[in-house]
């Protein structure tokens, strides 16, 4: 390994036995994820995304393989030197796990508890985080009488308290809304920054990842069967499955579906198209549309467009009715493939997996 | 009064005595059983198959010994550990000798009454300790006996009114208590208004021990 | 004699603990706060325990200095199985008989083949009721019946009686349900049942049932202690004896002999 | 062996009959108190504040009913429902006569039991059973009493034996089984081989309770 | 109320007592929804959306207010017939409530146990439920045994096992992929336009709304701030709370603070300008840019875009820097507004707030 590599998964299994029947919840899976990090692990329900991070700090002995985590490999340590080493790894779990017998302030402060740190330092750090997660008001209430949202949040505060150098979060921001989950990602992105904590982040929503992830794994039954940059898997997906991720966070396909089935494709006039583009990288910087509109004197309705930046490279995708001379600009758009323009038209083939 | 209960009367400071030595009886050995009981069950717990110290061996032992002590009829045990007895408080007979039975009659049941307590609590907060690198005294201490509190005090509300029950058989070795006057003075002798006095004064206790312990169970309990 | 151990008591009381169970426990109760009691230099707390193992071992260990609660037979059996512990006898008390007693039958001859009798099931009491049931003709023991003797030692049983071992207390409030129940005096006088007059068949107080008499015991290391000696003369008191009398309707003879007695 | 346990050799047959009463004790009664102490121990979780059919009155009468029964001491309780005892079975002594007031020490101890165990069904899964339209009874039958199995069992091996403790006690009406063999035979007569094979036996019937009965909890268990 | 109502809550408030705390979860709500709608429910985490939806089949009563389901009062109906009321009224819970006694068939099947139908019946149903949601190899296994999703679609099928006329799902997608959930909600979607079943749904996916919602009610400290058809609400946002979600959901307000910092908005050109569009309704038929960029020679480089339908009407956001004749261009486009295209000029104002 290099001094870099934070977590290491080598060859892990994962086989569960229920009766008689076997589950192979995770192959063969290696994983190695640098310091300072963000990594997103996405895939199907069920695909193993929870037993594998569990299986980072030991949580899940794996069947079979060797986990490292800076630098030790964890099955080798002594049961306290493991506890010193997950001091080091907080989890956030995909069912909270709150201590219902203490109050929200003293699940906060349940990791501090065994450190050396006077009380006064330790409420007032967990009041801290307690603020940044939005729930100063709820200090002294107990779990149960806190919404699904409240709950997740005081897990990922108690998470955070023990200034943890990794952080494997399993949808840690599944229950809050669109703008609790923006903070709360902008939270991590900060930690990230200042403190070069590595995460690891289970999600489902792909607008996670492409917010504040460098790389992604993309898991389907026990393994994984894609992963790279986020703007890579993103843009150029491999797998079956991460093309189908990725067209259904865009919307692409459900999109394409709805465009299909309300516009008469027959109907439309003989100088007219459905096409569909996707731009990579700098593809959009030159704004191919007008400039063909102009050059080539066409009408470009957009009927449905995603243009947006991931992880730093711009990344689109477009519907649209061309109207005009086709001849000509059909020809002219597929010389700009190099830029990263891809084309399809959609009136004759009438789908998109050809594409794909 | 005297018409209705014309035996009670005479003995005012006997009733006041008995009642004296079974608070004595139950609280003096409840308290010590309690630190074995709670020691015991919480180590079946953590040993047991799938428990923070999981280990084959150790639990089997416990698990066996538990049940060993279990199965001794009282009256037996109070002769088998009277040698015991003797060497803790120099006599074999009497309100504090009967401690030393009470204690081992009781303490075994209490263990797996709480046993039976702590498997109640959510294995994922467990969990959460463990990957949070707590020590296995840590979540004793801090998750099983915290999270599982209004259990554990719901089954020392069973138990101490069962070790009421069985304060009333310390009678065997001159531990007096209200049950030595319900049995051997009220029950033996047909003076059936000692008898009644007597239980009364009993279900007076349980009732209090009953009504502090539901109220402790539900100021602990954040449902 | 009586007054220089008065003039004893003035210049030091002896304190006594006596452990004792049922009537026996009410007297001594009464003889410790009698006058007596002061007069002989004796301040004695009476304790009581139920069970006689456990009372007897207490005793020969010292945490009671005497017990007043079994019979000679009892106490002969206790030793010859606790040798390491062994207990003296400081004298006699009472006899009293025990009984058989019956709600359905008016004599010993009309209980019928197959009847249920409840017994004892307290080693003492349940061989002495054995030969009670012999002495009244119902059964035969074996020849080496000893003092405790269970149902397995008959011999013959030709009504074919069926035994139920109950607690010896709870003889007066089953009797109802049994054809026939044996039934210590101690026991019977508590379930207001007077043996000479409710039984259908008691003891006689003979050579035969000597072995019955109740004794005062002490460890065998104190069986010369003064003080100790002083109860058995306490008890026979004529004050005490007359209390006794009455409160027990006469059933507890007076039986004041020497060990020696017992000898042959 | 006959020099090691004299007494007990010539006894063989007077030990499997015990072994035969104290199995028919405890079952006997075991069944009987089961049925009560679930009825009871359902009713009061349903009762109580909070319950599926809270009401205040009825669990507080239940509540104390219940400690009533519990403060009675057994010998007492022995005497007290003898004239029950005698109508349900006609007699007053005996092994058969025994079941009565062994059921009435224990079914409202397993009714505390089921009441605790039952208190840790998930409430979000009983509100779940309301949510669609589940009848109370269909609640405890197919909610409380399933989910809660396990805890159940578990309680109930704890109650048995309790319950084989019990029947030690109820040689007093003339029950016999193992443990009368034991105090009375065994302990009261010095033949200690005696009362050593009868707790040996009554160890036996607890390991295999415990043993059976920690099997069931793991099979219906699905954690 | 109108024979087409199936829910109306009247003035309903929801107050729980924390010890000497009390907290009013749901205030002054009504709300009503007529059969066959699907109506969505938003707001931020701890807003009293799970207690609103609780009081809706009567498992939260109301502190005040009345709750009428089909024409019935809850409130005023003995036991047996609320209980006949609730077989009617499914509910998905946040936290799934499965019996772990039971296996996912058994689970699934438990709402048909008092009904009349044969054994085999009730398997069959059960099972096709449980092929619907994707876990027909999962039947005989427990809930334990479940992944955080699986456990998820075991509830829906269990809700939907009993043909119910009202389904209340809370947050029933959040653990589920974006794959599964697009398929549950289709299944759902089927189920409204086949068998006309009211859903009510909460969700923190604005895409869920999007997608299958007539209707959507926004709350904030219980209360409902905002309420309406979901186009309207989407595009023309009323209350701050509303438009903060809308432009997170649409990713807008976070494209305009990456764009603004990655930019160097001094260094444009004069014939340059970062503008802001926002089009609704017919307005994008038209194909603004390809026509404007013919008209005035204008170059249009999209930086950012989001233009699709919600609930059938056109809908979107473009962020892009114009370069050409602006004194023209602006003026020409301004006139636009009554066609639903609103623009802003970032370049000066640098930020969004007069738009909103
Ligand atoms: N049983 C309870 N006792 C006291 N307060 C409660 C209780 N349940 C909920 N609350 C409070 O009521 C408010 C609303 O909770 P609710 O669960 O309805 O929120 P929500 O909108 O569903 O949030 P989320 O999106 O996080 O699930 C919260 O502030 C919560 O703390
Ligand atoms: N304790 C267990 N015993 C048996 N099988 C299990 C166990 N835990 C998980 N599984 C199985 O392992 C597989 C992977 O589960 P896991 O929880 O890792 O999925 P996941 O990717 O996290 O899914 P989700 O997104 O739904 O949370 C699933 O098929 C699940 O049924
Ligand atoms: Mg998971
Ligand atoms: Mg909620």
């Amino acid at each position: 390994m290099t001094a870099n590599n934070i977590i290491e998964l080598k060859n892990i299994d994962v086989t569960f036995h229920n009766g008689d029947q076997t589950v192979k919840a995770v192959q063969a899976v290696d994983l190695t994820i640098e310091k300072g990090d963000i990594y997103g692990i996405i895939g199907y329900s069920g695909a193993g995304k929870s037993t594998l991070v569990r299986v980072i700090n030991l949580l899940q002995t794996p069947t079979n393989g060797t986990v490292t985590v800076n630098g030790q490999q964890l099955q080798q340590l002594a049961p306290a030197a493991l506890r010193q080493a997950r001091q080091k790894i907080s989890m956030i779990f995909q069912h909270f796990n709150l201590m219902k017998s203490r109050t929200v302030l003293g699940n906060v402060e349940y990791p501090l508890l065994s450190q050396k740190i006077s009380q006064a330092a330790r409420q007032q750090k967990a009041l801290q985080l307690l603020k940044l997660v939005g729930l100063a008001d709820y200090a002294q209430t107990y779990p149960a009488r806190l919404s699904g949202g409240q709950k997740q949040r005081v897990a990922i505060a108690r998470a955070l308290a023990s200034d943890p150098e990794v952080l494997i979060s399993d949808e840690a921001t599944s229950a809050l809304d669109p703008k609790t989950t923006k903070s709360i990602l902008a939270l991590l992105k900060k930690l990230n920054q200042d403190l070069g904590l590595t995460i690891v982040l289970i999600t489902h929503e792909m607008q996670v990842i492409k917010s504040i992830c460098h790389n992604v794994a993309v898991m389907d039954a026990g393994q994984i069967v894609e992963r790279g940059r986020v703007a890579q898997v993103f843009t150029a997906p491999q797998a079956p499955l991460t093309v189908d991720f990725v067209e259904t966070s865009t919307n692409v396909k459900a999109a394409i579906e709805r465009i299909t089935n309300t516009i008469d494709l027959a109907g439309l006039a003989a100088n007219q198209e459905l096409m569909y583009f996707n731009f990579i990288g700098n593809a959009t910087k030159e704004g191919i549309i007008s400039q063909y509109s102009q050059q080539y004197q066409l009408d470009v309705n957009i009927l449905f467009a995603n243009i947006d930046q991931i992880d730093g490279e711009n990344v689109g995708y477009m519907i649209a009715i061309i109207t005009g001379d086709l001849a000509a600009f059909n020809p002219a758009i597929a010389k700009r493939v190099a830029d990263g323009v891809k084309t399809k038209i959609i009136t004759t083939e009438n789908g998109l997996e050809g594409l794909a | 009064m005297a018409a209705l209960i014309p035996n009670v009367i005479s003995m005012k400071s006997e009733f006041i005595q008995a009642t004296l030595e079974t608070l004595y009886m139950t609280f003096g050995s409840a308290i010590i059983a309690a630190v074995l009981g709670l020691a015991l069950g919480v180590w079946l717990v953590v040993t047991q198959p799938g428990g923070i110290l999981a280990d084959r061996v150790t639990y089997s032992i416990l698990d066996k010994l538990t049940n060993l002590l279990r199965s001794v009829p009282f009256i037996i045990l109070l002769a088998v550990i009277s040698p015991l007895t003797n060497f803790l408080v120099g006599t074999t007979v009497g309100t504090t000798a009967s401690l030393v039975p009470l204690i081992f009659g009781i303490f075994p049941f209490y263990a797996r009454q709480v046993q039976n307590a702590l498997l109640d609590v959510d294995h994922g907060v467990v969990e959460a300790a463990e990957s949070m690198g707590s020590s296995p005294s840590e979540i004793i201490f801090r998750v099983y006996l915290k999270e599982g509190l209004p259990d554990i005090i719901r089954v020392s509300i069973v138990t101490v009114i069962s070790l009421i029950g069985l304060t009333t058989m310390a009678g065997a070795i001159g531990s007096g208590g209200l049950g030595d006057i319900a049995i051997s003075i009220g029950y033996a002798r047909f003076e059936n208004d000692i008898t009644l006095v007597a239980t009364l004064i009993i279900l007076i206790l349980v009732f209090a021990v009953q009504i502090i312990g539901d109220w402790l169970a539900k100021k602990v309990e954040h449902n | 004699g009586l007054s220089s151990s008065h003039n004893a008591s003035a210049s030091h009381t002896d304190t006594i603990t006596i452990g004792s169970q049922g009537s026996d426990y009410d007297i001594w109760q009464h003889i410790a706060k009698s006058a007596d009691a002061k007069k002989l230099g004796l301040k004695i707390t009476v304790k009581q325990i139920t069970d006689g193992v456990q009372l007897n071992k207490a005793t020969a260990q010292g945490s009671v200095d005497v017990n007043a609660f079994q019979s000679w037979s009892y106490y002969e059996a206790y030793n010859q199985e606790n040798p390491k512990s062994k207990l003296a006898s400081l004298g006699t008390t009472y006899l009293e008989p025990m009984g058989i007693y019956s709600k359905k039958y008016k004599s010993v001859k009309a209980i019928p083949d197959g009847a249920t009798i409840a017994i004892a099931n307290n080693p003492s009491q349940a061989a002495r009721g054995l030969l009670l049931l012999q002495k009244a003709g119902l059964i035969t023991l074996k020849k080496n019946f000893g003092s405790l003797g269970t149902v397995k030692d008959i011999k013959s049983n030709p009504k074919h009686l069926k035994f139920k071992e109950i607690d010896d207390t709870t003889g007066p409030r089953i009797i109802k349900n049994v054809d026939a129940v044996l039934i210590s005096n101690t026991v019977a006088l508590e379930g207001h049942l007077h043996v000479l007059t409710d039984s259908i068949f008691h003891e006689k107080v003979d050579q035969s049932t000597k072995d019955n008499i109740n004794i005062l015991a002490t460890a065998a290391k104190n069986k010369n202690k003064a003080s100790y000696k002083k109860l058995i003369k306490l008890y026979h008191r004529a004050d005490i004896q007359k209390y006794i009398k009455d409160k027990y309707y006469g059933t507890k003879i007076e039986v004041n002999k020497p060990n020696s007695y017992f000898k042959n």
